[in-house]
């Protein structure tokens, strides 16, 4: 059944990153694609998993996506939400989150994230946001999953500018730590999900490889998408293939995404 | 003790030429209108921080109000780029932008350490990453008992901040309730602050724990319906996605911008500023 | 993540001889049924950690169950001394006491930072007391932006802590209502925790801010009514002020305090144990 | 009219130590004694003070007096309760507060207090209940009233042990700090109110002299009760006598107060 369906590599992309969510798993979602699979995983195989943003809203169940990090539906459908200083503080920092599902702008080798510029840092060839929450997500984290589309700009042989760290410029960086850094410091990436493939550190070396690809994905279309001369697995696997279920809910947790952000503050939410 | 003024009066009395400047509000309650007016009154040379600059400061950053800005995350959140921002940093228009980057993390505890009256703040912060190398106001700092390295930031004591809430109560006590950001802190670290209210009511009707400002904590207090808008006031009205959105196409091009902001900035009185 | 445990099991579980353990509430909410179950289980060598150690932890000192104690203030409040406490500390009865003692505001600032994942808290304290002369816990540390030295202590971190809340619904996720002391701090800066709480309900019925504690941040939930009793459950029994008094001759004397605690504690059920 | 009432000394001390609050001062108060004179305060001439305790209860009206500093009461009147890391955090070290209202076991020549104990700190004559609030209270409030009883056992050349510091063993402890400390520490105490007489320090040597003598209260009353010898002002006033109102809204307060704490847990408060 679920061969036969029509998944775009978007789609193929966040269904995967969905299932790496277990239920029950706490997780501090980034914007974007994140959020748009800790959701679905939330509204299918996961009912359990608790959603953390970092606007302080606590397990939160969203019925549309935000479009911010601070939209009141993630407020009005939460446990609770407290302040930003005690989010990071008690929730983050304190240990509480077992997974940090982050998106990025480039992404090396070594799994290091860059969301701040490209180019120098005192002349930059574009401006990107910036850290945001994301330098303590991967790091306060119990483990990190990366989401990100598979492009040559993307994904760099060194980044630009280490954000939020992955490895290291070498991929020793979370080792060697003083013990009592060692007790908070997570795991790190431990799967990077794009449109095209999963990929993971090598236990060795923590460079990024290629674990399994996505159906109907060569292993020339990741090497032509990657920055570096990327590296396979011994044993490279298939991802599983979306199940109707699962693109049914994804689609139709986008269309009321899109209606609901699409309208003017109308007063049909005003009532809301 | 709070003195109920007007946002013009509350602005000019509060908002010095040169003043280091918090107006805070995490997506939610953002102080719109408030921003509005320290542009109508054309103060120049401030030191603005927040953690998400947002719109707010791309429209004062475009007005020529700063000279440094303070943040942690400075985009159109589900949008794109702050073009008057970037065009600052990159550009140098319309006056030059000294930037101080930190994460969120770093942010929040910084105004926690300011409302705590304490000069600096610690967390367990920054590690690996290259930010530290561009912000010398990240530093480390040594545990005495473990021995551990952690970071250390400044903490942020504003000389004003500006906060937006639901309501205040007639003697001024205020309630914020939802998505309560890094408000509280603000207020509580600067030496004055300015909350704008939607409305005033006889008894503010909050729970044993609410977050609740006493008037005694707040210099300011200005009644501005609608004063957080395109942002959103819980319980009040939506967030104005629509306007996130179109604001891209506005703010790319700096005469688009200068028009714009003439408009509906300028040109407006104080009460009905917000876009 | 939250199990609901019969007290008995909960304490048999999480509470281990020689384990560091924080049974907090500041005045309101003090989990004493939970207090009398470790009695009863006659548990040895904890490190009792409590900003006010109040009757609770003149019954666990006074039964033998401790061997240090951190704390910042011990009396009885309104009333006097507490006897048990002082016995041990002065005479060594039934064992010895060290004592750690610190101010409420570096213990406070000791949960904030356990629950923040942070080594140590960093306070404005201790300025000219004689209290880090007698206590080695208390540092001191400068400021890497300013110079200034501000007193330094280690972060709590208990093995396991207790407290008593409202209520719980059915997921386990706790709401704590009214004076909410350091409650939430000790059950995050702490490996395991119990909360004993009145009921359980269908809905919390809190609002958007308020002092809830999720059912994943707990180990153990034991449905407890009067679990706080002589202390109270703001919104379920008040504070029963004349036995606070009579304890003061209950403890003052060995046998007289053995024979309450026998009648009352120990041939007590977990249900019935709170006085 | 008020020179004609029978006024005890502690009725005296505590009309005095109120009247020591302006209106919309902002009081974080110790319990007993200052708890009593600060909502005298609060019901007389200063129905604006606002009342900070330690539990975390800002700006509260207790109809009665807390038997505890966490009494139901301060809560249920506040404008709202805070936690206690809180309070300490950004109410009191924040610099919120304008009068830290103590008592004390022990008070000597440098108004240094001792909640600590009696004798050695290893081997205690007596053991008291310790510091609590009051180390800091006493350092990050702008100005600290003190009010105790008057006795050579309480007033003594020098204490046991300082839990809080008053001017420090010679006076200077709160000079020549560094400049942000000294932005932070507060002026120390201004006052020591008690059932004999007011004693202010010393502008230059810090010393607690007697400014006020209470009605009808002799110097050589004073000297018997302090255990140092005690100086004089320049020019001693005479403490103004309470008025009728005074003395009735705190025999009032106090009757409210005694009635409240002596029931058992009755039914009737259990509906309330």
């Amino acid at each position: 059944m679920s061969t036969a369906l029509d998944v775009t590599p978007s789609e193929m992309m966040t269904v995967t990153a969905s299932r790496a969510l277990n239920n029950r798993t706490t997780c501090f979602v980034g914007i974007g694609l994140p959020s748009e699979a800790a959701n679905l995983a939330r509204l299918t195989h996961a009912p359990e998993t608790v959603l953390i943003y970092e606007s302080g809203t606590l397990q939160t169940r969203p019925d549309v996506l935000p479009l911010s990090i601070g939209d009141g539906e993630l407020c009005e459908t939460a446990l609770t939400t407290v302040a930003v200083p005690e989010m990071f503080r008690y929730w983050l920092q304190g240990g509480r989150v077992d997974v940090g599902f982050l998106g990025t702008a480039q992404i090396d080798k070594y799994a290091n994230l860059n969301t701040t510029l490209i180019g120098d840092y005192r002349e930059p060839k574009v401006r990107l946001p910036g850290g945001g929450g994301a330098p303590e997500i991967a790091t306060n984290s119990k483990e990190v999953f990366v989401m990100v589309k598979h492009s040559r700009r993307t994904f760099v042989e060194a980044v630009d500018f280490v954000t939020t760290l992955g490895f290291g410029r070498d991929g020793t960086a979370r080792d060697n730590v003083h013990p009592e850094t060692a007790r908070h410091l997570g795991k790190g990436p431990t799967r990077v999900i794009t449109d095209l493939c999963v990929m993971r550190p090598d236990p060795e070396t923590r460079e990024l490889i290629v674990t399994e690809l996505h159906p109907g994905v060569t292993r020339e279309a990741v090497i032509e998408a990657t920055g570096w001369p990327v590296r396979f697995a011994e044993s490279v696997g298939t991802t599983p293939a979306p199940s109707a279920e699962e693109i049914e809910v994804l689609r139709a947790l986008k269309a009321r995404t899109e209606r609901h952000h699409a309208g003017e503050a109308t007063e049909q939410e005003r009532a809301s | 003790m709070a003195e109920f003024l007007s946002l013009q009066e509350a602005v000019s009395r509060f908002v010095s030429d040169g003043a280091t400047v918090a107006m805070e509000g995490f997506t939610h309650l953002i102080p719109f209108a408030a921003g509005h007016e320290v542009i109508r009154q054309k103060k120049r040379d401030l030191t603005l921080i927040r953690m998400t600059p947002d719109l707010i400061y791309d429209q004062l950053i475009g007005m020529g109000c700063a000279s440094k800005l303070i943040f942690s995350w400075g985009g159109n959140p589900g949008v794109g780029s702050l073009h008057r921002l970037r065009d600052a940093v990159e550009k140098h228009y319309p006056v030059p932008l000294t930037i101080v980057e930190h994460s969120h993390a770093a942010m929040a505890c910084a105004y926690e350490a300011g409302a705590a009256g304490l000069p600096f703040a610690v967390l367990r912060g920054f590690i690996g990453s290259d930010l530290p190398k561009v912000n010398d106001q990240i530093k480390s700092i040594t545990c005495p008992f473990t021995g551990e390295e952690l970071a250390a930031v400044p903490s942020i004591r504003p000389d004003v901040s500006i906060v937006h809430a639901q309501k205040a109560d007639r003697h001024g006590n205020v309630l914020i309730e939802g998505i309560v950001g890094v408000q509280k802190e603000a207020v509580l670290a600067a030496t004055h602050s300015i909350v704008t209210v939607e409305e005033v009511v006889d008894e503010l009707g909050a729970g044993p724990n609410a977050c609740v400002l006493p008037e005694w904590a707040i210099s300011a207090i200005s009644v501005v319906p609608m004063g957080a808008a395109p942002s959103y006031t819980h319980g009040y009205y939506p967030r104005d996605n629509t306007f996130y959105r179109r604001w891209d196409a506005i703010a790319r091009d700096r005469d688009t911008f200068a028009d714009w902001m003439t408009q509906h900035v300028l040109n407006a009185d104080a009460q009905g500023a917000s876009q």
